[in-house]
């Protein structure tokens, strides 16, 4: 009940950030209504017992990446806010009709398309998978070890190209 | 008790507001951030389903999703920041130079 | 001997192929003397060759040169028999003459030696064509003795009028080949073969009337076009831009009668079809006519003298569609002499005029130039039948013969005496003012008897010409039993039998040529007022025979401009614009496709990202709503 | 203690590759040398990975031999030692050396920079090796992302910086879209079958009766539409013209190739062993991704005036091609055609490198014309590659489509392969038109010097064009071999 | 044997390509030194061919086994005229090319990779390498039709290359085809052609399959109306290009028609009488009648082919002994007239640097030998019999008049329309007097431009009067055609249509 609660409350949070990261005139505000999805969905995890997954979207997303977000924000300037007319042509259209046709394509096929999320065969109880950090360490470290040694490349990668970007702007800026 | 699927069906509303979001903002900053948004959802969809499947894995590959969406972030941002040098503006449709 | 006849061929081809190599080395008169002899030579083996037959019984030998197109049992071989050694004797012996005599017309002419490789080479295809022992052999001498006709009617290529003519004849030719060569389908699809020995003995047995008649108003067609018949006579007029002497050789005496030729030869085809025997007696009997009534007009002594021979060879389609075989053979024999006659008299007559052709500019050439003048005077008189040169015993029998036939024919027997009494009309008409009255040519003329070497074929002619008719008298048939191997398998007409029916044809004969030479020599006999007030009588009539009824401006109008119109519409209306440019359309269309896509990139990038996520939506659901 | 299962020769290369990249920077940044240091080292690293590879084909080959297949599953499932990743890996690594040469000209020309050039260069190729390996689905997409965002980066590195931006910018944008809708697949697919791994999902299909595969078909669709937008396939091709002519010219042809190689790659893997269960489903949607993409490449190639978006759009058609191969269901194909055309591609942009000069702007049709005079060897070696490209015969082109056409052909898609041969005789048309600009124009240009490294490339890519047109087998065998586990 | 027929001109290009480009007065006669070897080769091929039914010299080596392609030649009686005939025509087409002064040593070099590309094609035995022949050798054309080509090269080459790709990339589906239901039905893939002959196709599938070959080979050819790529090849194309294409290339159509189309798909080709027959009738008449009016003289000999190519089709569908014989003869027939036709052409466009009829006039008179030898193709090409045209054009009509009577006599009509529009043509730009003074100062033939003339003259005349040479090797092959076709379907060539047939005078006799 509780959880139901939660999900209701957490759920309109999300959707209302995620909704205001798109309308936002002010990028500031978009990125307020990012935060604001984020906490819901950590919030979200927490109800679905994955603590540790919670955890770190707080700290690395919230933390960094949001940071990140403003950081630039700042830099870039937030004084001139964007007007909402849309300037390519059809494009409104474009994007109404495919809500249109997404929503109702969705609302069909789980409705009357006999739709299940999860095979049935394999649901049980939901209470073993209890996200603690020895429960996702155990798998992290043995079945996923090269995966996480990828991440690895992953942030190289993110570093070089960062100063890959930047490095030459300095002597021709 | 709620059903698994109420989160998967929230999450799928998550990413296509995200989506459609990419769509209508041109803002590259706030484009960016509807790509946050989505893997966001993708997150969600794979926790409830890692839940619903009684798998712990569902949970390990948020992991890397989220290693990716850092990384992502940035290179996004270098990039931005770089075309900003340039040309004082964050709007994308002022980049449409190559076409055709 | 029989091995060697390929001899009678080769000899004028070697004369040829040797002049066109190195004719230009030899000095002028040598490469002519060289023609023909190699064409004299020719005339004396076939003598030697044809003597068997004259001894009678020896019957028809066939030589295998070799294999040509096997498929359609089409080879090179030889056929030796009475009819192809008489061809060949007419066509090497007044070919002979008339090389001599082309020795003095071509005199100083600066192709000289290419004329007499052209004539050897005529001679040669015209051995051919009448030696060709099957269809398809007789085609090839056919084609070629028309591509000579081509090559000398043009021979004065530099002239205006030479080279339309040269054309005219060939394509007209063609015109009957076509027909010629349907009917050689229809020949080989009901025979397998095209050998004469294959179809000839099979024809009565394998062949319908429908398939019989079909051919032999297909090779009518051709005949008609070879032969200058209605309709596809207007050719040979035109021809007259050649030199004289081709006029003489091609178009009087050898070529044009191959038609007549090719008719005899399919006699046993013919005899399958009444219906195709009529239709050629009646076109021969009208052309006889016609060209007759348009030579009543000429004022040029050559186009006179063209029709004239148009009007002849409708007599030996006359016989030939009576089935009187011999009958025509034997007017093809005599028309050679004196129409070869008349041609190189008249060659004769323009060499001395300085190329003057119109007769109005003649009159009393006799004095100047007698043996020319004595001569054609009796060419003339054989022409018209009279009694006892060649023409007459000729003329005579194919008249009875078409008499003798009976119904339909005898009024074709009708038209043949009337156009006796034309024939001997025009041709009066022309000796007289030629040679008689007093001059009317130009003060710069000075005209003069012509050489030995012209005026010696002129005599010999004229002897042939009187004595050439007394081989086949009704007193004397020997050139009918000469001849009769040849037509054995066919039943021939023949005249009516008895002295009094005979001497009542002969004497109506007689006397039509008669009156109308009497009626010529009378009204041109008085001074130029007088007889051109005799042709200003006629008007309009005269006109429009001298006009030659304007069958070629008819022809232009209603064939040649709309063939010509069809063409410009088929090349300009339809193969650019529709064809072409469908073709190019379809590439226009994929261009202008992409021309049309490329605005839809439109380098924004929302744009791009809005198409990819209508493609997932698109993928997406078809995946679902597809299982 | 539980210990990771570890498997030292299938990460070798990466490895390998990866210690290159860090070497590049740590030379740089410690000694600053000639980057001809940096190259040695860069090609260095190739080929050790290469010759790597090598040995896991052997290795490979000898668990077929044995049916210890079982071998090749490794690091508990997240990668695979399989015939079809080692043949992806080695192409890439082929690629990645002559895209090395091809494109040195420009990286010596970035000066300091170009050790970071170098390093996301050997990155990339690392991480798509890891892609092609990978059998889990996270793992394939961290290799995705490792990949594309070196990418991004190389996209935006040129110093012709306003088209450079954008392209940039466009690429990154829509490729993060890409990758997004790409994990939601993933997502959903682990929602449908509770797998992560290929092998998984194709054992789940088989053992299980799955009444409602609707989430599992969205999966799939969403997971195809993230690897057709790395394959440039229509209708998610948008991004590629605008990247290739407005990035560095010199690693165009390597950013395109790679990508090219690893998401078909990806796709065969996915779709021939991962669901081929259901492959009466998306048989039919990917032969009309395929049809569009050889229909929309050819015909927009068509009207282009820029070679390098020709070349972007002929790369659509090409993928449309491909696309034909896989909907024959048998990698051999794919795999020919892969190697063949991402070693024509990088061949043609050397030739565009080379001709759009130091600056890299001008690559319009004009700046071909008379080519054929001013530098026959640029000029002849590009014709060959056009016409390998354009697959006419004597050509390895040729055999690759042939291939792919006869594949689809037996699979039942007629109307693809005739859709097929009528757009590649579109494809003549604008393959044609740079000939005629290059042969048949008389206008005067100043000649194009060709750098040495370039020279190499272009020999290697005629070489193989050629050398494989008239002797396939020495390439097909290998490829039909390369099979999938 | 064949394998070195084939690869023998790619030797002599690599040996060209070895040449420095400075040496430009080299390339040339290099060239045609080293195309003089096949023709030696060729003729030695002739000489040692067996009037034999089947394949012969034939050479098997797998390509590439699994595909089950194979590098297989062969030569018989229907591919041995034709490859006589490129070997002859290719030193003639270098030969007339000394005006070609830029870039030599790409021509000559293109020039052998196109003899050698057409040998193939013939001597190929193998679908697969029969369509990599086919397909490669546009590439070389293209080159020599857009490089030295005349103003409107480039539209042309293009024209050329992409309508013809168009008819191949069908023939290729369809070989494809052919070699999946030769795997369905024997287990293993497989292009050769004995092969692929015997399957059992359905009459649908071949029926299908006969429209895929005969639209590219109806290209090639071409048939009315897919003509319209020739006029404009012909035109833009350098003399030796014209040579080569109307020589040889259009008959890789007619060959592919009587090679492939009959044999495959018999039951088809039978179905398909009427309309191949109606068609090649048409392009008879028509190209005639558009030649007429044309005020190119390029224009009005490749017109020309499109009507005299219209025999050869209508020989092939005619399906008899005559028919068959005279398509193969004329594809050789026409080759060397039409040949012969285009280097005249271009010889006088050297001269004058135009082509159209209504610049000349009298050039008899300036020109003599030219003349001569001009009227002689002429006559060769309106179908005079003693020379060569004649021969295939009889054969051919004779040979369809027994199943297809109608046709047959419109064909037959041709012949009119030919003499018309060459002898009007010959007329207005030979005879009269030299009006133009540049006309007048023209000079007449030089030694070597009749030493390249007086060889096809020669062959004109030969087969004109003796076609025995070839016909002889030719008949079995064609034979063996109509046995085929007899065997595997219900028609029968109604007689006199087999050579059996023919009926010889005195064989009853005996």
């Amino acid at each position: 009940m509780a959880e139901a609660f939660l999900f209701v409350l957490m759920g309109i949070g999300a959707l209302a950030g995620a909704v205001t990261v798109v309308i936002a005139r002010n990028p500031i505000y978009s990125a307020i209504g990012l935060l604001g999805t984020l906490l819901s969905v950590a919030v979200l995890y927490v109800a679905q017992l994955a603590h540790l997954v919670a955890a770190v979207q707080i700290i690395v997303y919230a933390g960094a990446v949001l940071t990140l977000f403003l950081f630039v924000i700042m830099l870039i300037g937030v004084d001139k806010d964007e007007n909402r007319d849309e300037t390519l042509p059809y494009q409104r259209w474009i994007v109404v009709a495919l809500a249109v046709v997404i929503v109702g394509f969705a609302a069909g096929v789980t409705l009357f398309g006999n739709f299940d999320w999860v095979p049935a065969a394999t649901t049980t109880l939901p209470e073993s998978t209890n996200g603690t950090i020895e429960a996702v360490a155990e798998p992290l470290f043995t079945d996923w070890v090269l995966a996480f040694e990828a991440t690895a490349l992953l942030l190289t990668i993110a570093a070089a190209g960062a100063i890959a970007l930047a490095h030459y702007r300095r002597r021709e800026v | 008790m709620v059903d698994p699927g109420w989160y998967m069906a929230l999450a799928g509303a998550l990413f296509l507001i995200g989506a459609l979001g990419l769509l209508i903002r041109r803002n590259a900053l706030v484009m960016f951030m509807c790509i946050e948004l989505m893997l966001n959802a993708v997150n969600l969809t794979l926790i409830s389903a890692g839940r619903a499947l009684n798998d712990i894995n569902g949970q390990v590959a948020v992991f890397f999703i989220l290693v990716v969406a850092a990384a992502e972030v940035v290179v996004g941002l270098a990039i931005i920041v770089a075309i900003f040098r340039l040309r004082a503006s964050a709007s994308v449709d002022e980049l449409s130079e190559l076409k055709g | 001997m029989v091995e060697f006849l390929w001899i009678i061929i080769a000899l004028p081809l070697a004369g040829a192929v040797f002049l066109h190599f190195f004719g230009r080395y030899l000095r002028e008169p040598l490469s002519g003397w060289l023609a023909s002899a190699a064409v004299g030579g020719s005339f004396a083996f076939a003598v030697a060759a044809a003597m068997p037959f004259l001894q009678g019984g020896e019957h028809a030998e066939t030589l295998l040169l070799w294999e040509w197109m096997p498929a359609i049992g089409a080879n090179l071989e030889i056929l030796w028999d009475p009819l192809s050694a008489l061809m060949v004797l007419i066509v090497t012996g007044v070919g002979f003459l008339i090389h001599v005599f082309a020795i003095g017309y071509m005199h100083g002419d600066e192709r000289f030696h290419r004329f007499f490789t052209n004539l050897n080479l005529f001679a040669a295809s015209m051995l051919t064509l009448v030696l060709a022992g099957n269809y398809a052999m007789l085609f090839l001498g056919w084609e070629l003795v028309g591509l000579c006709s081509y090559l000398l009617i043009g021979f004065w290529y530099v002239r205006a009028a030479p080279p339309p003519a040269a054309k005219k004849a060939f394509v007209v030719n063609r015109i009957g080949d076509f027909g010629l060569m349907v009917g050689l389908m229809i020949v080989f699809s009901a025979f397998g073969t095209l050998s004469y020995s294959g179809i000839f003995e099979r024809a009565g047995a394998e062949l319908t009337t429908g398939v019989a008649t079909a051919v032999g108003l297909l090779f009518l067609l051709g005949a008609a076009g070879k032969s200058a018949q209605i309709p596809l006579y207007v050719w040979l007029p035109d021809a007259m831009e050649g030199p004289t002497p081709v006029s003489a050789l091609i178009h009087a005496a050898t070529m044009v009668t191959a038609g007549v030729y090719l008719i005899a030869r399919s006699a046993a085809i013919y005899e399958l079809s009444t219906v195709a025997q009529i239709t050629v007696a009646t076109v021969g009997a009208l052309t006889a006519l016609w060209a007759a009534s348009i030579a009543l007009a000429q004022r040029d002594i050559k186009k006179v003298l063209a029709y004239s021979t148009v009007s002849q060879l409708g007599y030996m389609f006359l016989a030939v569609g009576t089935t009187a075989y011999v009958a025509g053979i034997f007017h093809l024999m005599t028309h050679a002499f004196f129409k070869a006659l008349l041609f190189l008299g008249a060659g004769s007559v323009i060499h001395a005029m300085s190329d003057e052709q119109d007769m109005h500019k003649m009159g009393g050439l006799l004095k100047k130039m007698p043996v020319t003048g004595w001569t054609m005077a009796i060419a003339t008189l054989a022409i018209a039948g009279i009694p006892p040169l060649a023409g007459f015993w000729s003329k005579d029998e194919i008249l009875g013969s078409a008499f003798a036939r009976g119904g339909w024919f005898s009024a074709l027997w009708v038209i043949g005496l009337v156009t006796a009494l034309l024939t001997a009309f025009y041709m009066t008409r022309q000796w007289v003012m030629v040679f008689l009255g007093e001059p009317r040519w130009d003060e710069d003329k000075h005209p003069h008897e012509s050489p030995a070497v012209m005026t010696f074929p002129l005599v010999v002619l004229a002897v042939l010409s009187v004595v050439g008719g007394l081989i086949n008298t009704p007193f004397r048939l020997t050139l009918e039993h000469f001849l009769e191997p040849a037509f054995e398998m066919v039943s021939m007409q023949r005249p009516p039998e008895g002295w009094a029916m005979f001497a009542l044809l002969a004497g109506l004969s007689v006397l039509a040529g008669l009156a109308g030479a009497a009626a010529a020599f009378l009204t041109y006999r008085q001074p130029e007022q007088g007889w051109r007030g005799f042709e200003t009588g006629f008007e309009p009539l005269w006109g429009t025979w001298e006009g030659a009824y304007h069958v070629d401006d008819i022809y232009g109008r209603v064939i040649v401009a709309p063939g010509r119109k069809a063409a410009e519409a088929a090349a300009f209306a339809v193969d650019l614009p529709v064809i072409d440019g469908a073709v190019n359309g379809v590439a226009r269309v994929v261009r202008g496709v992409g021309d049309w896509a490329r605005p839809l990139q439109t380098g924004f990038v929302r744009n791009y990202g809005a198409l990819l996520l209508a493609g997932t939506v698109t993928v997406v659901i078809w995946l679902v709503v597809g299982s | 203690m539980i210990t990771p299962e570890i498997s030292w020769l299938a990460i070798l290369p990466e490895i390998v590759l990866a210690l290159g990249a860090a070497g590049v920077l740590l030379v740089e940044v410690q000694w600053k040398p000639e980057s001809n240091v940096l190259g040695t080292i860069a090609a260095g690293s190739v080929l050790f990975a290469a010759a790597f590879s090598v040995l896991q084909w052997a290795q490979a080959a000898d668990s077929v031999e044995f049916g210890a297949t079982g071998d090749l599953v490794v690091f508990s499932g997240l990668v695979l030692m399989d015939g079809l990743a080692i043949f992806g890996r080695f192409a890439l690594l082929a690629v990645t050396a002559v895209g090395l040469l091809a494109g040195w000209k420009y990286i010596d020309s970035l000066g300091r920079r170009s050790a970071e050039a170098i390093a996301l260069v050997l990155l990339a190729s690392a991480g798509f090796s890891i892609m092609v390996a990978a059998n889990n689905l996270v793992m394939m997409f961290l290799g995705l992302e490792v990949g594309s965002i070196a990418l991004y980066v190389l996209a935006g590195m040129s110093r012709e910086r306003a088209r450079s931006d954008e392209a940039a910018i466009k690429y990154f944008l829509l490729g993060s879209f890409a990758s997004a809708i790409f994990i939601y697949g993933v997502a959903l697919l682990y929602a449908g079958t509770g797998e992560f791994e290929v092998l998984g999902i194709r054992q789940f299909l088989g053992s299980f009766v799955v009444f409602s595969p609707a989430v599992i078909l969205i999966g799939l669709g969403l997971v195809v539409v993230g690897l057709g937008f790395k394959v440039s396939a229509a209708p998610f091709h948008s991004w590629a013209p605008d990247v290739y002519q407005g990035a560095p010219a010199g690693v165009v042809g390597y950013m395109a190739a790679v990508a090219k190689i690893a998401g078909f790659v990806a796709i065969t893997r996915i779709l021939l062993t991962g669901v081929q269960a259901l492959d009466a489903d998306w048989l039919p949607v990917v032969a009309g991704i395929a049809a569009l993409s050889m229909l929309i490449g050819s015909t927009l190639a068509l009207v282009q005036g820029d070679v390098r978006r020709m070349l972007a759009y002929s790369g659509v058609a090409h993928a449309g091609f491909i696309l034909t191969g896989v909907v024959g269901g048998t990698t051999e194909g794919v795999l020919f055609y892969l190697a063949v055309y991402s070693l024509q591609l990088v061949g043609a942009f050397a030739v565009a490198a080379a001709v759009s000069g130091p600056d890299n702007s001008e690559s319009s049709l004009e700046s071909y014309r008379g080519l054929g005079r001013k530098s026959p060897f640029l000029a002849g070696s590009f014709t060959v590659l056009l016409l390998g490209m354009a697959g006419l015969p004597v050509t390895s082109g040729f055999i690759a489509k042939f291939g792919v056409f006869a594949e689809a052909w037996t699979n039942g898609f007629r109307w693809l392969v005739i859709v097929a041969v009528l757009a590649s005789v579109i494809a003549f048309a604008f393959y044609l038109r740079i000939i005629v600009a290059m042969y048949m124009d008389e206008s005067e240009v100043p000649a194009v010097d060709v750098p040495p490294t370039s020279r190499w490339v272009l020999i290697v890519a005629v070489g193989t064009t050629i050398l494989w047109g008239i002797l396939p087998g020495s390439l097909l065998s290998l490829a039909a071999d390369a099979l999938p586990l | 044997m064949l394998t070195w027929l084939v690869l023998l001109p790619v030797a002599g290009a690599i040996v060209v390509l070895l040449t420095p480009r400075a040496r430009q007065e080299l390339h040339l006669p290099l060239g045609i030194a080293l195309s003089i070897l096949p023709l030696g080769l060729a003729l030695y091929v002739f000489g040692v061919f067996e009037p034999q039914a089947q394949m012969q010299m034939t050479e098997l080596h797998t390509w590439y086994e699994p595909w089950g392609i194979t590098w297989n030649l062969g030569i018989d009686g229907i591919s041995m005229p034709m490859v006589v005939l490129t070997t002859i025509l290719v030193p003639v087409a270098l030969g007339a090319s000394t005006k070609i002064t830029t870039r030599t040593k790409e021509f000559v070099v293109y020039t052998l990779l196109l003899e050698a590309g057409m040998i193939g094609v013939f001597v190929s035995l193998d679908l697969f390498l029969f369509f990599v022949f086919f397909e490669a050798i546009l590439i070389p054309m293209y080159f020599i039709i857009g490089i030295w080509g005349s103003e409107r090269r480039i539209y042309a080459a293009m024209k050329f290359f992409i309508y013809t790709a168009f008819g191949s990339a069908l023939m290729l589906a369809g070989i494809i085809a052919l070699a999946v239901l030769h795997n369905e039905q024997v287990g293993s893939p497989s292009f050769a052609l004995a092969d692929l002959s015997g399957l059992d196709l359905s009459i649908g599938a071949e029926r299908w399959l006969f429209a895929a070959f005969a639209l590219a080979f109806a290209i090639k050819v071409p048939v009315f109306p897919l003509h319209t790529w020739l006029p404009d090849a012909h035109t833009e194309a350098p003399t030796a290009g014209s040579i080569l294409l109307a020589g040889v290339m259009l008959k890789l159509g007619t060959y592919g028609l009587l090679r492939f189309n009959l044999l495959l798909f018999p039951e088809a080709s039978v179905d398909a009488i009427w309309i191949m027959g109606i068609l090649a009738v048409i392009g008879i008449v028509y190209g005639a009648a558009v030649a007429i009016v044309q005020p190119d003289l390029k224009k009005l000999v490749a017109y020309s082919s499109v009507s005299h190519l219209g025999f050869i089709v209508l020989g092939t569908f005619a399906l008899t002994s005559g028919g068959l014989q005279g398509a193969v003869i004329q594809n050789v027939n026409h080759g060397l007239t039409t040949g012969a036709l285009f280097l005249l052409v271009g010889m006088i466009y050297e001269r004058r640097h135009t082509k159209q009829i209504s610049e000349f006039g009298g050039l008899q008179k300036v020109m003599p030998v030219f003349a001569g030898f001009f009227l002689f193709m002429i006559f060769a090409s309106i179908g005079l019999p003693g020379l060569n045209g004649f021969v295939g054009e009889f054969l051919v009509l004779i040979g369809s008049f027994t199943t297809l009577p109608t046709l047959a006599i419109i064909a037959a009509s041709g012949v009119i329309l030919a003499a018309i529009y060459l002898l009007w043509a010959y007329e207005r730009v030979f005879t009269g007097v030299p009006d133009k003074e540049e006309n007048e100062t023209l000079t007449d033939l030089s030694v070597r431009e009749v030493s390249l003339l007086a060889p096809l003259a020669t062959l004109v005349l030969l087969l004109g009067l003796y076609p025995n040479i070839l016909l002889d090797k030719i008949a079995p092959s064609t034979e063996a055609i109509l046995d085929r076709i007899e065997a595997s379907t219900d028609y029968v060539v109604p007689p006199p249509g087999r050579l059996g047939d023919v009926f010889v005078a005195g064989e009853e006799d005996e």
